[in-house]
Order: structure tokens, then C-alpha cells, then sequence
């Protein structure tokens, strides 16, 4: 079939930005799969204490010092992690450089937060269900904070390279940063399940 | 004999009636589909599509009045469900009560004491008085199996950690098959049980006579076979209530001889089955818990003739 | 056209895959891990014949063993049937879940009379002194040879990949999959007795 | 692809003759030859051919095993199979229709024809689209090992605890089964991304939310239901090798676990699962129909609102696969109401569907055979399913052969024979070549009689009280003349299968060559010659009707603007489809490849070890890293 040209489009831009970005989507169906995932493991966590007698099962309440201090960390880390996100979005890649080694710091050190978090739970993952989904929780959350943490160093060390100046690359950094909102914002309900529902 | 057409409880009785219903309303509809279906691709052979706003306004109406009709008898069938499941009920007064155990591959079949009978216990055969609510209350030991006796009620499983409730009421006397309907493993095939509906007194002597122990054999060869029994394997899993065979893990003997079937509904009780069943287990049915004991033919013939004697 | 080195090249490349499918069939054929429902009883009885050694410890089992491949060890099926089996003909009322009570226990790394296949066979079928009574008359060949399996299962310091995994029950030790005995296994002050074990 | 030639990147396409734009642009797109270019294609159109005959690959073995389980049942008490390897043989079956070809199949129809109808270049994550591939491949073939290592799982496909728990299912199997499950789980969810993404933003020009064809819709609404419903079956099979593995204690009562657990996760799944083959299949007959009537499909916004309430409505009713356990009557009653209040959407596409064919004029070619087939075989699956949807029916009839017919007919006449058209269909689209006509009709006829013939009398079976997985059943049971019959017409159907095959590997080699659009269809993915081009469109084009290829039309609107040295599509907006970005798209790559085999070798270790996800997630790191390391090439630019 012949053609016919209505539509000049060579003064598109080269690369779509925030939502015109295919990234910026398949982030967001990654997060809504690993929501989904998480609504998931909440739900269950409601049930097998629908099931149970007593909640928790044979063991105390979590201890709180180190989920607390965990989840204040990440509320904080919020902060320059939507900074270094407008910044990226200005396409400043000295202060890109500087937010992405800070948010590789708030990375790890809510890791090295959670290893106090499994002796704070006083259970075994194979005790009880109770222990069960408790560990499992925890663990699903620890590889989010884990595979992030990883995106976030190896950009980092991608913004030191030569390939750093490059709307892609400020357009992935803002994918991260939106995906570590969601680490954070996911990480709220199953604080609340694991530390606070055992308490009520 | 196990079918759900051949109703002879109070239960399948009501869900006979509805099924029919059902099936008949969904064939006419099945129907009327097809007979559109046909109609449509003969109506226009030939003829020039038709297309645009006029042409659909027709069709358009009759689309929308079959989904109106469709979401009526939807909404009709549910209902008639609904109340199908009210009428299942048959009143809160129980006259006995049995519990039934499923396990890898058989039913373990345990009677409360009653007004009917003494407490006792038996295996993969329940006998019930006609006419009367029977509440059956289901447990699993090992896996989910599924208690089903298809010409009685709707089945209802047996799951670990749970128990389920069911009632049966048979209308009419009779021998009813049931078969495990969850699958349950290796011999999930050959998992059925017998249910025998009796008139009042012959249940009542059923059950009298099952709440005895093992007759005492006088015979020299069933006494021949009753030492074997307890000398060999046999005594290690099966109970012969009144002797000093208390092995819990297989079926209760102390009336096998009396049952309609041995192993779980697998053959129907003779010398001949039980000699066959007792001398290759795992040949008749493979992966069954009951192992091959190394027997002679003299050994395998007088403890079936023992068998044979536990009525 | 076809060359010389071509065909040959065509020659070898058909000669290794044929011989990567007879490897793989032949590979297949040793991995299978079938089931064995029905022991013949012809094999049982070659099974009874294992040579114990004068002092009850330690022996020979007979070639027909072998020549099934240590079924009772190795088969995922027949230890799992051990485990129904110790359950089914109440070893538990001494020896507990192998913890021990009256009886010795199969956890703490001690073995009265040595790890072996044969002695386990041995002690089951035959008793031994102080309490434990002989099975010979009760169990068959078979089952007495998937419960010793199950045992020596059980004890072992490192789980292999076909020891059972937990009961669907009350916990009360680590899964035999997770080697209880390891965790529970405390080298005595004494070096390994000459008997392999303290006596009773 | 680097070619000496290489054009300076201020070339557009613009200013080029149709020849050379073709010229650049093949080499821009296309795969490199040998044995490491097929590996590294991210080609959609390669990836998904290569997708579906795997799956049909899949489909023939699962058929012979449905034989063998025939012949086995065809007399009572046979001795064929032993216990044991029939229910490795029908968990291999089951598991391997729904996992291994039937979800599989629908998702590759979807990343060939998805980018084709939305006038684009590639799907959204290519490289993701070919680790989706390897990871699906070797999935399958690791369940296919098992079972010729006598270590197929024998728990049934929905592997019910306690009996695929650590206790009753000893050794690997149901680990293997378990794994399995993530493999395709993995699979099925890139894909789901891929159309997502690939719809939203990658539609043609003009292409808005209302011009979207039917089929499309379908793929999306399918996405959907596995983004939301994958999760579910990913959280079972874990926690279940957990429970298997490192004795988590999820579904063990006695402490606190809970073996109902395990059914409400799987058919919260399994549930959305029947819909996730089935819309696809709805979205195909919807495309297809107008090509064979005439004119335009009736009622496109009714269709597409059926399509989207099926999806929601779909997880609202997972409870009717459980109405024989024992939950509260209430709850049953809402799940009655939910399970027949889907049979409206289902009813609306039906009507939809015979006022097309009411208002067209029907030109029977294979294709509308299957339709009607479908027409006819899937309403009767309907109709049982609002039988089983009532509770008090399904007491009878649950785990019965009613239930096996039911859900055949549900499976093969809502999906397979739509998809089975669909391959006529687009066949001369994927090959350059029609299949044969004649062998179509036969095949056609044979496999719908022999459907009827083969699963029509398990309802009566059913009813009859055969429970579903017995190996066997004893002569003295009615059942056996029935069996007989079905085993005997088992062989009309796998007969229609052979000729439909037979058919298809002549028609590959022999076929009559097909021009760009044989049946004069009227969707984007008819206006590219075909087997269309690595590229696809030389120009995207620019849509301006719900039907784009008008028979009246004698030109086709395009854009142009776009580089040809580098990998370039067009990104629009999501609702009206207007251009927003020149977007490149990653070129081929081995990366995705070595990422699948990492990522296999960590679940496969996983099986025996633990520590496998912490050792083995360091080669898949490195792999993922180099998969996305900026190469420096003209795609990464902008």
C-alpha cells in the first residue's frame, strides 16, 4: 500500500521525560506487581492471626527500638531522595553526583538497621506461622531495600562515568527515586503489621 | 449406586431437583444461542453486510433486552440455589452421631454412643437408620480427603486441622457407594466406602453386635489362623478388639468379615479376596500402607479363614 | 557444493550430537529416581541377609543393597515411609521425636551401637539390651529397613537432599532436612570410644 | 549493525527515498545471522514465533499425555500406568496446558500482534521480552526433566497442602513444580509489562483510547490480570518450598499455619488465571469476526466494558473452587451471586458477537469455522459454569468428571479453538504463507467433533459420581462403557491435531504466499507486507478511524521524522495518542540471555539449598548490570 506523510515528527525530542518515559511506566508496573505482592503478604498476615488463638503465636511483641528507628530513617530518607529527583529533573549532575552517594548511605544503613530487626522479632521463621510471616515480611522488604540499594550504586557509579550527562540517565535516576518512595511508603503498613498489630 | 441421579437421601433428593432445574434452563438457553447462531450466518448469505447507525438501532434493542434477560435468570438461579441450600436443612435434632476420619487410604469410622447404640468403631463402611439425621462430623489425619456419597448429599471435605459437619438422611433403605473426591495421593482411586441404610431394629442389632469384641474361634484351623495373626505383622497395625491386637495404624478387624468390601471398597469380602488382599497388598494396590508379609500358603489360608470368621 | 572440510565438519558435529543424546539418555537413565512400591519378596529376603560383626556393631549389608543403590538411604519415598513408620509403631514413647526419653537419643551424635546402616537394622529387628524390644515379628523387611533409613536420616550431621522435612505437627526440633543433629550435636570431653559411643 | 555505511544521524527518514529508508532501517532493526544473533534478538516478532511454537510444542506433549491417561482409563482396573506415574502424568498435563501453553501461548500471541496493531516498531522492554523467553524455555524444559527423571510433581496442579507439603509429597517433585511456577510466573509477568507499557505509550499517532482494536483491549485488560494475580501464586509457591525447604510454617495447623491457606492464594490466582487465557481468546474472535462478515464488529464500547468487567469481576470469585470445604454459608452465598454475575459480560460479548454475524454476511473460511466452534463449545462451557456457580450444585459435582468436562470445555472451546482461527488467521501474517484451506476444514471438523465426542459424556460421568485423578476405577462401577467411548473419540481429536499440525509445517515451506493482507482485514498489522519487516512499518502510521485499512482507501496516512540509524519509534500520550517523544529502542543484546541462565541456575539451586538466593543472586546481579551498562551507541542518545 502506497503512503501518504501527514505527521512531521522530527521535532520530538529524543527522549520522553516523567510520564512520557517508557521507564517511568515500567516502574510503575513493577511497583504495582511488588504492591500487589506486598498487599498480598499483609493479607495474609491478617489471616493466619484471624486463625490464631493468640497473636502473637508463643512469643512476645517485637522489640521497637530498631523498626523505629528503621522506619524513621526511611520516612527521612524521603527527603533528599525527592531532592535528588528535582534535581535530576534539572539535569544537575554535580548535585545528582553528591544526592546519589547520600540516598547509597540511606541505603545501607537502614540494612544494616534490619539486621537487628530479625533478633528484635524474639521468634524463628520456623516456629510458628506467626514466625513465618513475620521473617517472610521482613525478608520480602530487606530484597526491596536490597535490589534498591543496588540500582542506586550502580547509578551512582554510572554518574561518574562518561555516560553520566544524558536525559536517560537523569530520567533513570528519577525512576529510582520514585522506586525508592515506594521501598519507604510500603515499608509503613508492614511496620505497623509487625510491630504495632501484636500490640493491640 | 453412586450417583447423583439416583437419589435416595434427603439432601441429593433437593439437589436433584435443582440440578435438573438448572440443566434445563441452561440447555434451553444453550439452545436459543445456537439457533440465533445458525440463523445469523444463513439470514444473510448472499445479501450485502449491513452497517451505520440505522441498520444497528434493531439489532441494538435485541442486544440489550437478551442481557436484561440474561441478568434475570442469573439472578433467578441464584436464588433457587439460595433456597436450595435453606431446604438441604433438616432440623437441628441429630439422632447420631459418627466420626469419620479420612486417612492414606481409608476411612476410619468412629460411633458416638446414642439412644441408637453403643460407642465403637469401624472401618470404611457406615451403617445409618432410614429416616433418621445421621450428623457425620469429618476429620482428615494425614492429607484433604473428601467424603462423598453421591446418591445420599453434596460432598464435604475432610481437612486437617478442621472439622466439617454434614448430615445425612437416607429415605430409603439400601447399600450406598461413596469414594473419596479430593484427591489424596497414591490410591485416591481405591478410597471408597460403603454406606448401608437399615430400618431402626436392624441397625440398632448392627450396632450391638459391632460394639462386641472378636468372636472366639473354635475351629482349629481359624485358631491357627488367629495365631499367626498375632504372631506375624498383622498385630503391629490392626486392631481385633478382645485379643492383644491393638495396632492402630491400619482399619479396625474385630467384624472385617462382616463388611460388605475389604480394603477400602477394593473387592467385596470373600476367603478368596481376603487370601488375595492379605498375600499381595501392594500388587491389588500399589503404595497402600499395608505391607507384603512374607506368609506360607498354610499361614495365608488360615489367617484368611480367621478373617473370614470376624463377623 | 559441499567441501571436504564442510562434510567432515557436518560428520563430526552429527557424531557429538548424537553422542550428547545418548549422554543425555544415559544421564537420565542414572538420575531417575523411581519408586518402589512393591518390594519383591524374593528381594526381602536377600535383604535379611547382611553379616553383623561378633560384637553387634557395624557389619556388612548383603550385595542385593548395593545392587538397588542403598534405596533405604538415599530414596526420598522409603525415608519419608520410615518417618510414618516411627510415628505408626511408637518409637516415640522412648525415644521421643529423637530427642530420646526412656531410649537413647538419635540427635546428640552419639550412636550405642555405630552409624552403621546394619546395626540400625539390627538393633530394630533383633533388640538390643536395656528396653529395646525386637521387631522382627512385627514389621516386615521392607518397612524395617525404610524406618532404619529414617534413623540413621535423622541422626545424621549434615542433611542430604532426600532427608524428610518437617511434620505437618508441633514443633519440636529443627527439621530432619536441617540436620537436628548437627545443632544439637556437643562433642563430649572424651574422644570417640572405641565402641563408637559411652556405654549405657 | 555497524556498518561501514553508517549515515551521519541528521538523516531522517524524511528526506530519504521509500528504498533506502528500507535499506537503512534493515539494518538498523535487524538480527545478526548465526547462532549468537538468534541468541541476542530482542526482535518481538522472532522472539514471539519462537514463544509460540514452543508453546505448541508444550501443547503436543501435554496431548500425549492426555492419551496416555485415555488409554489408561479406557478399561477398568488396567494396569498400564501404575499409580504413581498417572498422577505424575496428569499434575505433567495440567500443569503444562495452563503454565506451559496456554498462558504462555496467549501472552506470545500478544507480543507478535500487540505492536503490530498499535503500529509500532518493537514492544516497550525488548531485552526484557527475550529473557522472558529463555526464562519460559527452560522453565519448561526443567518440568520435562523431571518427569523423565521419574521426578515429575504428583500432587496435581494445584498442589493442595498438606499433601504437597514437606510430609505426604517426599523428594523434589513438588519443589520442582513449585519452581516451575516462578519460572513462568517470571515469564508471564514481563510480558504483562511489555503489552502494558506497549499500549500506553506506543500507539500509533491518532490512535486513541476508542480506536484501539478489540483485541488489544483484551491483551491489556490480560496484563492487568497478571500484574495483580501473579503476585498471589508467587507468594504460595514460595512459601510453600519454605515450608518444604527451611520448615516455615505456613500451612501446618498445628502451628498456626493453615492448610485453607494455601487454596484461597492459589485460586486467587487460579481464578483470574481461566480469564487470563480466556480474554485473549474473546479479544481474537473480536478481531477476527469483522474480517469474515463484512463489516465492522457490533457494540465496540459494549465489548471493551465486557472486557474490563470480566478482568475486575474475575477476583471476586475464587471462593466457587472451595464451596466444598466448609466456610461460612454466608460467604458462599456472595461468592454464588459473583461467580453467575459474571455470566452478564460473558453474555454481552456472545450477543455482541451474533449481531455481527446478524448484520454481515458470513464468508465461511476456516477462521469463522473456529468461531463458530468456539461460539457454540463456549457457551455450553458457560452454562456449566453457572451450574457449578451454585452452591448446592457444586456439591455434586465437584471434583468430578462434570468438572473435567466443564472446564475442557471452558479451556479448549473458549481458547483453543479462538486460537487455533487466530493461527489460520494470522498465519500468512507470521509466514508469508496461507495455510491450506482444505486441511483447515479437516481439521476443523475433526477436532470439534472429536471434542464434543471426547469430553460431552464426562459430564454424564460426573453425575455418574467418577471423581476427577483416579488412576483407575473397578468393573463393577458403570462407568466403564463411557470411558471407553471417550478414550476411542480422544483419538478423532488428537487426529484433528495431527492434521493441524501437518498443516501448518506445509504450510510454512509450501504455503500459497500470502500478499500483505490476505483477507482484506481492516487493523494496522495488515498494512505491512508480510512476514513483516524487522522494522515493521517504514512509517508509523497515523490512524484516524477505528479501522484503519478502509477497503476504500487507497493510501495509507503516515508519519515521518524519524532517524534511521538508530533503533526510533514514536511515544505518544495515553489517551489521545499524540506524539510526545522520538524514543529509541535498545538493540540486541546477549545480556538478557545470560541474565535467564543465571537467574535459572539461582531457582533451580534454591530447590536443594537456601543459600542459593544469596550465592546465586550475584551472577544474575552481574548480568542485570550489564544488561543495562550504556554502550555508547546511537540508542542511547537523546
Amino acid at each position: 500500500m502506497k503512503s501518504r506523510i501527514v505527521l512531521d515528527v522530527s521535532k520530538l525530542p529524543l527522549h520522553g521525560m516523567g510520564n512520557a518515559s517508557l521507564t517511568w511506566w515500567g516502574t510503575c508496573a513493577f511497583m504495582l506487581i511488588e504492591g500487589s505482592g506486598f498487599a498480598l503478604a499483609i493479607a495474609v498476615y491478617f489471616y493466619l492471626m484471624s486463625m490464631a488463638p493468640e497473636w502473637p503465636i508463643n512469643a512476645p511483641a517485637p522489640d521497637l527500638w530498631a523498626g523505629t528507628w528503621l522506619t524513621i530513617l526511611l520516612v527521612a530518607s524521603v527527603i533528599p531522595n525527592i531532592l535528588v529527583s528535582s534535581w535530576a529533573g534539572k539535569s544537575d549532575l554535580r548535585k545528582v553526583r553528591i544526592g546519589l552517594v547520600v540516598m547509597s548511605l540511606m541505603g545501607i544503613l537502614p540494612l544494616a538497621l534490619r539486621i537487628f530487626e530479625f533478633p528484635a522479632l524474639h521468634i524463628l521463621w520456623d516456629q510458628n506461622a506467626y514466625g513465618s510471616i513475620t521473617w517472610v515480611l521482613l525478608g520480602l522488604h530487606t530484597t526491596h531495600i536490597l535490589t534498591d540499594l543496588i540500582d542506586t550504586l550502580v547509578l551512582a557509579c554510572l554518574m561518574f562515568s562518561k555516560h553520566a550527562d544524558n536525559p536517560r540517565r537523569y530520567g533513570d535516576v528519577e525512576d529510582n527515586a520514585l522506586y525508592w518512595n515506594f521501598v519507604v511508603v510500603a515499608w509503613l503498613p508492614i511496620y505497623a503489621c509487625i510491630y504495632w498489630v501484636p500490640r493491640l | 449406586m453412586q450417583s447423583a441421579w439416583d437419589a435416595q437421601g434427603h439432601s441429593a433428593e433437593v439437589l436433584k431437583h435443582l440440578m435438573l432445574g438448572i440443566i434445563g434452563v441452561c440447555t434451553l438457553i444453550w439452545l436459543l444461542v445456537v439457533l440465533m447462531l445458525f440463523a445469523a450466518l444463513v439470514k444473510r448469505r448472499g445479501q450485502a453486510p449491513l452497517q451505520g447507525e440505522h441498520a444497528e438501532r434493531k439489532t441494538r434493542l435485541v442486544v440489550y433486552l437478551s442481557v436484561a434477560v440474561t441478568t434475570i435468570i442469573v439472578a433467578g438461579l441464584t436464588l433457587a440455589s439460595f433456597f436450595a441450600t435453606r431446604d438441604l436443612v433438616v432440623g437441628r435434632d441429630m439422632d447420631l452421631t459418627v466420626r469419620i476420619k479420612g486417612q492414606q487410604w481409608w476411612w476410619q469410622v468412629t460411633y458416638e454412643g446414642s439412644s441408637f447404640g453403643p460407642r465403637f468403631q469401624t472401618a470404611n463402611e457406615l451403617h445409618i437408620p432410614v429416616g433418621r439425621n445421621v450428623r457425620l462430623e469429618l476429620e482428615s489425619i494425614d492429607v484433604i480427603h473428601s467424603f462423598w456419597v453421591p446418591s445420599l448429599a453434596g460432598k464435604q471435605d475432610m481437612i486437617p486441622g478442621r472439622m466439617n459437619v454434614l448430615t445425612l438422611r437416607a429415605e430409603r433403605p439400601g447399600v450406598y457407594r461413596g469414594q473419596c473426591a479430593e484427591f489424596c495421593g497414591l490410591q485416591h482411586s481405591h478410597m471408597a466406602l460403603m454406606v448401608v441404610a437399615q430400618d431402626d431394629d436392624q441397625y440398632r442389632r448392627w450396632a450391638q453386635a459391632q460394639a462386641l469384641d472378636a468372636a472366639v474361634p473354635d475351629d482349629t484351623e481359624v485358631q491357627a489362623g488367629r495365631a499367626v495373626f498375632m504372631r506375624k505383622p498383622c498385630a503391629a497395625c490392626h486392631t481385633v478388639r478382645g485379643t492383644e491386637a491393638q495396632g492402630s495404624s491400619g482399619p479396625d478387624l474385630t467384624h472385617v468379615g462382616g463388611r460388605r468390601t475389604i480394603a477400602a471398597g477394593l473387592l467385596e469380602t470373600t476367603r478368596g479376596s481376603l487370601a488375595a488382599w492379605t498375600a499381595d497388598p501392594q500388587t491389588l494396590k500399589p503404595g497402600t500402607n499395608m505391607p507384603i508379609v512374607p506368609l506360607t500358603s498354610e499361614e495365608l489360608q488360615q489367617v484368611s479363614a480367621y478373617m473370614e470368621t470376624l463377623k | 557444493m559441499v567441501g571436504p572440510v564442510q562434510r567432515s565438519v557436518r560428520l563430526i558435529s552429527a557424531y557429538a550430537a548424537c553422542a550428547a543424546a545418548i549422554g543425555l539418555a544415559a544421564g537420565i537413565g542414572w538420575m531417575r529416581e523411581p519408586r518402589q512400591y512393591r518390594t519383591d519378596p524374593a528381594v526381602s529376603h536377600d535383604l535379611e541377609n547382611f553379616r553383623l560383626m561378633k560384637n553387634g556393631i557395624g557389619g556388612a549389608p548383603p550385595d542385593v543393597y548395593f545392587a538397588l543403590g542403598k534405596p533405604y538411604e538415599t530414596t526420598a519415598y522409603d525415608l519419608s515411609q520410615g518417618k510414618r513408620l516411627y510415628s505408626w509403631f511408637g518409637c516415640a514413647a522412648c525415644h521421643g521425636t529423637g530427642e530420646g526419653g526412656k531410649g537413647p537419643s538419635f540427635i546428640d551424635g552419639w550412636w550405642l551401637y555405630g552409624p552403621s546402616m546394619v546395626s540400625i537394622v539390627a538393633s530394630i529387628r533383633d533388640g538390643r539390651p536395656h528396653g529395646m524390644p525386637a521387631f522382627r515379628d512385627r514389621m516386615t523387611t521392607d518397612e524395617i529397613g525404610q524406618l532404619a533409613g529414617y534413623i540413621k536420616a535423622l541422626g545424621a550431621y549434615a542433611a542430604t537432599n532426600s532427608a524428610p522435612s518437617r511434620n505437618d505437627d508441633k514443633h519440636s526440633r529443627p527439621a530432619e532436612n536441617r540436620a537436628p543433629a548437627a545443632a544439637l550435636f556437643e562433642q563430649g570431653p572424651v574422644p570417640m570410644h572405641p565402641d563408637q559411643g559411652p556405654s549405657p | 549493525m555497524t556498518g561501514v555505511d553508517r549515515i551521519s544521524p541528521d538523516v531522517l527518514d524524511l528526506d530519504l527515498q521509500d528504498a533506502e529508508v528500507e535499506r537503512h532501517l534493515s539494518r538498523t532493526w535487524g538480527t545478526s545471522p548465526g547462532f549468537w544473533g538468534a541468541i541476542a534478538t530482542v526482535d518481538h516478532k522472532v522472539i514471539a514465533r519462537r514463544y509460540i511454537a514452543t508453546a505448541f510444542v508444550f501443547l503436543i506433549l501435554g496431548g500425549l499425555l492426555a492419551l496416555a491417561m485415555r488409554l489408561q482409563l479406557a478399561r477398568p482396573e488396567s494396569r498400564l500406568i501404575d499409580p504413581d506415574r498417572y498422577n505424575q502424568i496428569f499434575t505433567m498435563h495440567g500443569t503444562n496446558m495452563m503454565f506451559l501453553f496456554a498462558v504462555p501461548v496467549m501472552g506470545a500471541m500478544a507480543i507478535y500482534l500487540v505492536p503490530l496493531m498499535v503500529g509500532t516498531r518493537n514492544v516497550a522492554f525488548p531485552r526484557l521480552n527475550a529473557f522472558s523467553y529463555w526464562i519460559f524455555l527452560i522453565g519448561g524444559s526443567l518440568l520435562w526433566l523431571s518427569f523423565a527423571l521419574d521426578a515429575a510433581p504428583d500432587v496435581g496442579w494445584f498442589a493442595y497442602v498438606p499433601l504437597s507439603g514437606p510430609q505426604y509429597s517426599p523428594g523434589k517433585r513438588t519443589d520442582l513444580w513449585a519452581q516451575m511456577i516462578t519460572f513462568t510466573e517470571v515469564s508471564a509477568l514481563a510480558i504483562a509489562i511489555e503489552v502494558v507499557v506497549t499500549v500506553f505509550k506506543q500507539r500509533a499517532p491518532g490512535m486513541s483510547l476508542d480506536r484501539i482494536p478489540v483485541l488489544v483491549w483484551a491483551m491489556v485488560v490480560m496484563s492487568f490480570q497478571v500484574i495483580m494475580a501473579m503476585p498471589s501464586i508467587m507468594f504460595a509457591s514460595t512459601t510453600l518450598i519454605l515450608d518444604r525447604l527451611v520448615g516455615t510454617q505456613f500451612y501446618n495447623p498445628a502451628e498456626g499455619g493453615d492448610a485453607l491457606l494455601w487454596q484461597h492464594l492459589f485460586w486467587f490466582f487460579g481464578h483470574p488465571e481461566v480469564y487470563i487465557i480466556f480474554l485473549p481468546a474473546v479479544g481474537m474472535v473480536s478481531s477476527m469476526l469483522p474480517t469474515f462478515v463484512g463489516r465492522p464488529i457490533f457494540g465496540y464500547l459494549a465489548l471493551v466494558m465486557a472486557l474490563i468487567t470480566t478482568g475486575i469481576l474475575s477476583f471476586g470469585l475464587w471462593v466457587h473452587h472451595m464451596f466444598v470445604v466448609g466456610l461460612p454459608r454466608m460467604g458462599e452465598s456472595f461468592f454464588t451471586a459473583s461467580s453467575m454475575a459474571i455470566a452478564v459480560p460473558a453474555g454481552i460479548q456472545i450477543f455482541c458477537w451474533l449481531a455481527t454475524l446478524w448484520l454481515g454476511r458470513p464468508v465461511f473460511r476456516v477462521p469463522l469455522l473456529f468461531i463458530i466452534g468456539f461460539i457454540v463449545t463456549f457457551v455450553m462451557g458457560g452454562m456449566t459454569g453457572v451450574m457449578v456457580a451454585s452452591v448446592p450444585f457444586d456439591t455434586q459435582v465437584h471434583d468430578t468428571y462434570f468438572v473435567v468436562a466443564h472446564f475442557h470445555y471452558v479451556l479448549v472451546g473458549g481458547a483453543v479453538f479462538p486460537l487455533l482461527g487466530a493461527i489460520y488467521y494470522w498465519f500468512p501474517k507470521m509466514t508469508g504463507r496461507m495455510m491450506s484451506e482444505t486441511l483447515g476444514r479437516w481439521a476443523f471438523g475433526l477436532i470439534f467433533v472429536g471434542f464434543h465426542l471426547t469430553f460431552f459424556p464426562m459430564h454424564i460421568l460426573g453425575l455418574q459420581g467418577m471423581p476427577r485423578r483416579i488412576y483407575t476405577y473397578q468393573p463393577e462401577l458403570p462407568w466403564s462403557g463411557l470411558n471407553l467411548f471417550i478414550s476411542i473419540s480422544s483419538l478423532i481429536l488428537a487426529l484433528g491435531f495431527l492434521v493441524f499440525f501437518v498443516d501448518v509445517l506445509r504450510s510454512w515451506r509450501h504455503g500459497l504466499p500470502a500478499g500483505p493482507n490476505p483477507w482484506g482485514a481492516s487493523t494496522l498489522e495488515w498494512a505491512t507486507p508480510s512476514p513483516p519487516p524487522p522494522y515493521n512499518f517504514l512509517r508509523i502510521p497515523v490512524v484516524q478511524d477505528r479501522n484503519p485499512l478502509r477497503p476504500e482507501d487507497k493510501e495509507l496516512p503516515v508519519a515521518a521524522g524519524l532517524r534511521v540509524d538508530r533503533r526510533e519509534l514514536l511515544v505518544t500520550s495515553v489517551v489521545e495518542a499524540l506524539p510526545e517523544a522520538r524514543e529509541s529502542s535498545p538493540q540486541n543484546s546477549i545480556w538478557p540471555f545470560w541474565a535467564a541462565l543465571a537467574t535459572s541456575f539461582m531457582l533451580v539451586w534454591s530447590i536443594f539449598s537456601p543459600w542459593a538466593v544469596v550465592w546465586g543472586a550475584i551472577p544474575v546481579a552481574v548480568a542485570l548490570i550489564a544488561w543495562f551498562w550504556p554502550k555508547g551507541t546511537p540508542e542511547d542518545e537523546a
